[in-house]
């Protein structure tokens, strides 16, 4: 394992100071946590967003704090999803008044942690409401199981519910729109390369020279079935297939689609996924009204790309383009 | 004869030295079906439960489980973090204040502690997770006024192995559908180490 | 070699198409050519600034074609020059009537092609000036050799020359602008891993587990020096001590940082990696006013970084802040 | 024997055989010393060349170089594209309108080619560029009346191999300084190639 790195147990720590150092002026990190806020945390009488998760996601969700987006982010270690009281103090730093919506991305430990997180600080007097992202279709939806995991689609539930809350809505209307988003977007990836979690030293799984990997997640777990190389077009199809299973696009639906690399994968190669992608979808007579490349949810140096698409509505059109002043995302 | 404070604290912190020396195995454990930190979480939380044993003394085994059950929740994370954390706070509620406790009584601890595990996490047995090991286990033993320790630790350690050959539907591992199959469940062979101290533990004072 | 790609003779082309495809407001590809323009070029009565080179450096160079930084960017096949003639047509279609600034980057390949363009323009009657970057202090500075390569301080040059021409200024105050850049930029890079041009099939060198290479360049090209895997502070460390010989910074001096990524290196590694280079700059008594930390000038999928310092003025900060709109890179 | 467009049409054909050949060696050494690319920039090249010489018919030798001229600096890009461009370009004004040439005047078509070369580049003998194969070959061969064309082939092999040892100063191989030592250098081995097909092209009229 080659990284980057001084102290295997510092890294989240140096990363996040790494990161305030680099924009002082958009971030704050609460004293003795793993919490980056906004420097002007709390925004009176904004709706509070509060993200995060297990680190080696990044630019998620540190990268997403700033105006229309989130206002605080808390940082677990590396793929371990942060403690209820790291979530409680980011809680408590961004209420402004008007409660505090939670996005939280399905896995099991996410959505206890952060529900825990919830429960203490309605014990104090702060209305919270959370909702659960859960676009990855690689894993089977089913009553029986956690269900889906959230992956990249969350970058769309923090832009659109961020800039919600930017504009003074109300705490349901907040979660109604995000719960909108949720609905309506889903992901799925592939991983041409694995990761290794700095603490284990070595990586989640192997591939061969020829193999890659459909359906992986964002946490260095092996995916759902292990192939041959493909060409780019091939598994655009693949991933667009299996999100088109679930979504059934229509001539001329408009989505929005996020063309996501997970750590390693060079923007030429996003680029050359997305023309690829572009062509299915213009096959299908579907209207990509905005596209986003580059690496948003990443899993640490993992190679490999996921497809997001999110179908629109007037709604969901204007809140995606609303402004939004992050350190990674910028409209 | 009864069970005290300094009993658990003599458990636990063998919990401790069971998970480190284990640590490498249960996340290559977590490697295999999840994402290969539950080795680490553990190491973490039992290092960090270490540190606040030390040095504090405790007269009630529920003060003492209540003090672990905060360390595991705001050390741990992920899944397995909530999961312990919720089991002991509930264990320790279920203990009181009481100074001793029966062997009876304590397996009613426990029980509070696998009832809180299945609350927090919603998992049923048969899903691949540590409830096959805590829920079986202790639903066995139950209203046994004289536990035998021995079979307590076999037992723990057959359900352990039974999650082996189980199609997870729960945790990280259901992703993987029925790749899952084959490997033993991260939080499940943690439990198991949990109990097995816990036996050797109580079995040693008589 | 694993990329996302479909044929290797095609991967610049379907690059440029997708990049189009995702950023159609912004961004235009002149028609037969491998150069991305605004959409709205030319800007009238604003000098033109063109830069390219290579592919594989991406964003650099499409990524940087907008408002406030480049009005077009050539592409050449991985890692080789653009051809005179695909420069010469960039050239032409983004004269606004005030001539075009060439910002070239110190390879003999990437000169002489720029500089044949340059004088087939100034045949047709297009005034053009060129700046040569060559911030690399990895390389010796000699005259008896073609001297540094220019690696990802040219990005300052996009950003500042940019910043001055959007707001009307003549060519040679643009290209003075460009030169004090150039002047006060030093770069100095190192990598974990090497990278494969596609249509090499293999990797420009190899490394093993436990060696690094210090002082590579942009182009898969073996550095000057390898040596066992470091800590990141101290990889900062050597980095800057020897932008140092040659920059001299003394307490007080302002300047601007760039931690750049090489292509795959995490985010999570670049903030600590920053974290270790404030704590060197900050001993020093140097006030870092602006850090930028990203994947700005990389080398296809090297994992790596190179640290840049640019030494600042009055104008130079100003122009820093100055506004920019480009895909890549929003202020 | 005179030197006439068909001549000069079999050599480059010859030489677009060889370059695609050795594209593999030619990257080898590229990636040792440079960005790996020599290989797949040349091969790029020829083909066009390639294709635009086919089914098109030129008077004059120099209306051929002319057109083998364009064709490098639009396909080939990097350094060798405007090196070997540039040269081509020099060595098409040099021949002229003629429709024969001489083996003196060929000569000085080539020398014309180093020139531009050297103008374009920079680069001085000793450096490790292909300037170490053009610059000693024509000025070895330059005013003679009749060329040994063996002996014009078997100098530029020789010249090619001097580039091993050389210590680089121009191009890409500079910035690797003393590791440069002990590779041939890429443009060198292209460059021996052109004047290894064209001694063979041009011994073979006899
Ligand atoms: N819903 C659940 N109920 C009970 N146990 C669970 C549940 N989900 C996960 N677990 C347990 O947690 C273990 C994984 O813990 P850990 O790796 O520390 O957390 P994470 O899955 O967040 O990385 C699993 O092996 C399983 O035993
Ligand atoms: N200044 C120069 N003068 C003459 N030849 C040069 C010069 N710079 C580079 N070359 C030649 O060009 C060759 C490299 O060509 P190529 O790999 O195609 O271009 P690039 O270096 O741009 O990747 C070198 O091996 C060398 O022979
Ligand atoms: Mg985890
Ligand atoms: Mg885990
Ligand atoms: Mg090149
Ligand atoms: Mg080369």
């Amino acid at each position: 394992m080659k990284k980057l790195m001084n102290d295997v147990e510092q890294i989240v720590d140096e990363m996040l100071n790494g990161m305030v150092l680099a924009h002082p002026n958009d971030l704050r990190r609460l004293d003795g946590t793993t919490v980056l806020v906004r420097k002007n945390a709390p925004v009176q009488g904004k709706v509070g967003i509060v993200s995060g998760g297990g680190s080696g996601h990044e630019p998620a969700h540190g990268g997403f704090v700033g105006k229309g987006m989130l206002d605080a982010a808390v940082a677990g270690e590396v793929f371990t999803s942060p403690t209820p009281d790291q979530v409680f103090e980011a809680i408590k730093a961004v209420d402004g008044g008007k409660g505090v919506l939670l996005v939280i991305k399905n896995y099991t430990g996410d959505v206890m942690n952060f529900e825990m997180a919830g429960e203490m600080a309605e014990a104090e007097g702060i209305s919270v409401k959370q909702v659960v992202v859960n676009d990855d279709v690689a894993v089977e939806d089913s009553s029986f199981t956690s269900g889906r995991r959230g992956i990249a689609g969350t970058v769309f539930v923090h832009k659109i519910a961020g800039a919600l809350a930017e504009q003074g809505a109300e705490l349901n209307e907040v979660q109604a729109a995000a719960e909108k988003v949720i609905k309506n977007v889903k992901s799925m990836g592939m991983s041409l390369s694995p990761c290794t979690v700095p603490a284990a030293g070595k990586p989640g799984f192997t591939l061969a020279d020829n193999e890659i990997e459909i359906g992986t997640g964002i946490h260095g777990e092996p995916g759902v079935e292990r192939t041959d190389v493909k060409p780019a077009a091939e598994i655009a199809q693949i991933l667009f297939d299996k999100i088109d299973a679930d979504m059934h696009l229509k001539s001329g639906d408009e989505v929005a689609v996020l063309i996501n690399g997970l750590g390693s994968t060079p923007m030429m190669e996003l680029y050359v996924f997305n023309n690829s992608a572009a062509a299915i979808l213009k096959e299908k007579g579907v209207h990509v009204t905005e596209t986003i490349v580059g690496e948003w949810m990443t899993s640490l140096e993992m190679a490999g790309v996921s497809l997001t698409i999110l179908k629109l509505d007037d709604q969901l059109t204007s809140l995606l383009h609303a402004p939004a002043e992050t350190t990674a995302f910028k409209r | 004869m009864s069970i005290t404070a300094e009993h658990l604290r003599t458990w636990l912190e063998r919990f401790h030295d069971e998970i480190l020396e284990h640590k490498d195995e249960l996340t290559d454990l977590d490697q295999a079906i999840g994402d290969g930190d539950h080795g680490i979480n553990m190491a973490r939380g039992v290092k960090e439960m270490h540190k606040m044993l030390n040095g504090k003394s405790f007269d009630a085994p529920g003060d003492l489980l209540k003090a672990v059950s905060m360390t595991f929740i705001g050390k741990i994370g992920g899944a397995s973090g909530p999961l312990y954390g919720s089991a002991l706070m509930k264990m320790a509620s279920r203990a009181s204040s009481d100074e001793t406790l029966t062997e009876e009584e304590w397996i009613n601890v426990l029980e509070a502690g696998k009832v809180a595990i299945q609350q927090r996490g919603k998992a049923e047995t048969g899903e691949k997770t540590m409830v096959d090991v805590w829920a079986p286990l202790i639903e066995r033993f139950q209203k046994q006024k004289e536990i035998d320790w021995q079979l307590f630790q076999t037992t723990a350690e057959e359900l352990m192995q039974s999650t082996k050959e189980m199609h997870a539907k729960k945790g990280r591992a259901a992703y993987l559908g029925a790749r899952s199959v084959g490997h033993i469940d991260p939080g499940a062979m943690s439990s198991y180490l949990f109990f097995k101290t816990l036996a050797e533990t109580l079995q040693e004072r008589s």
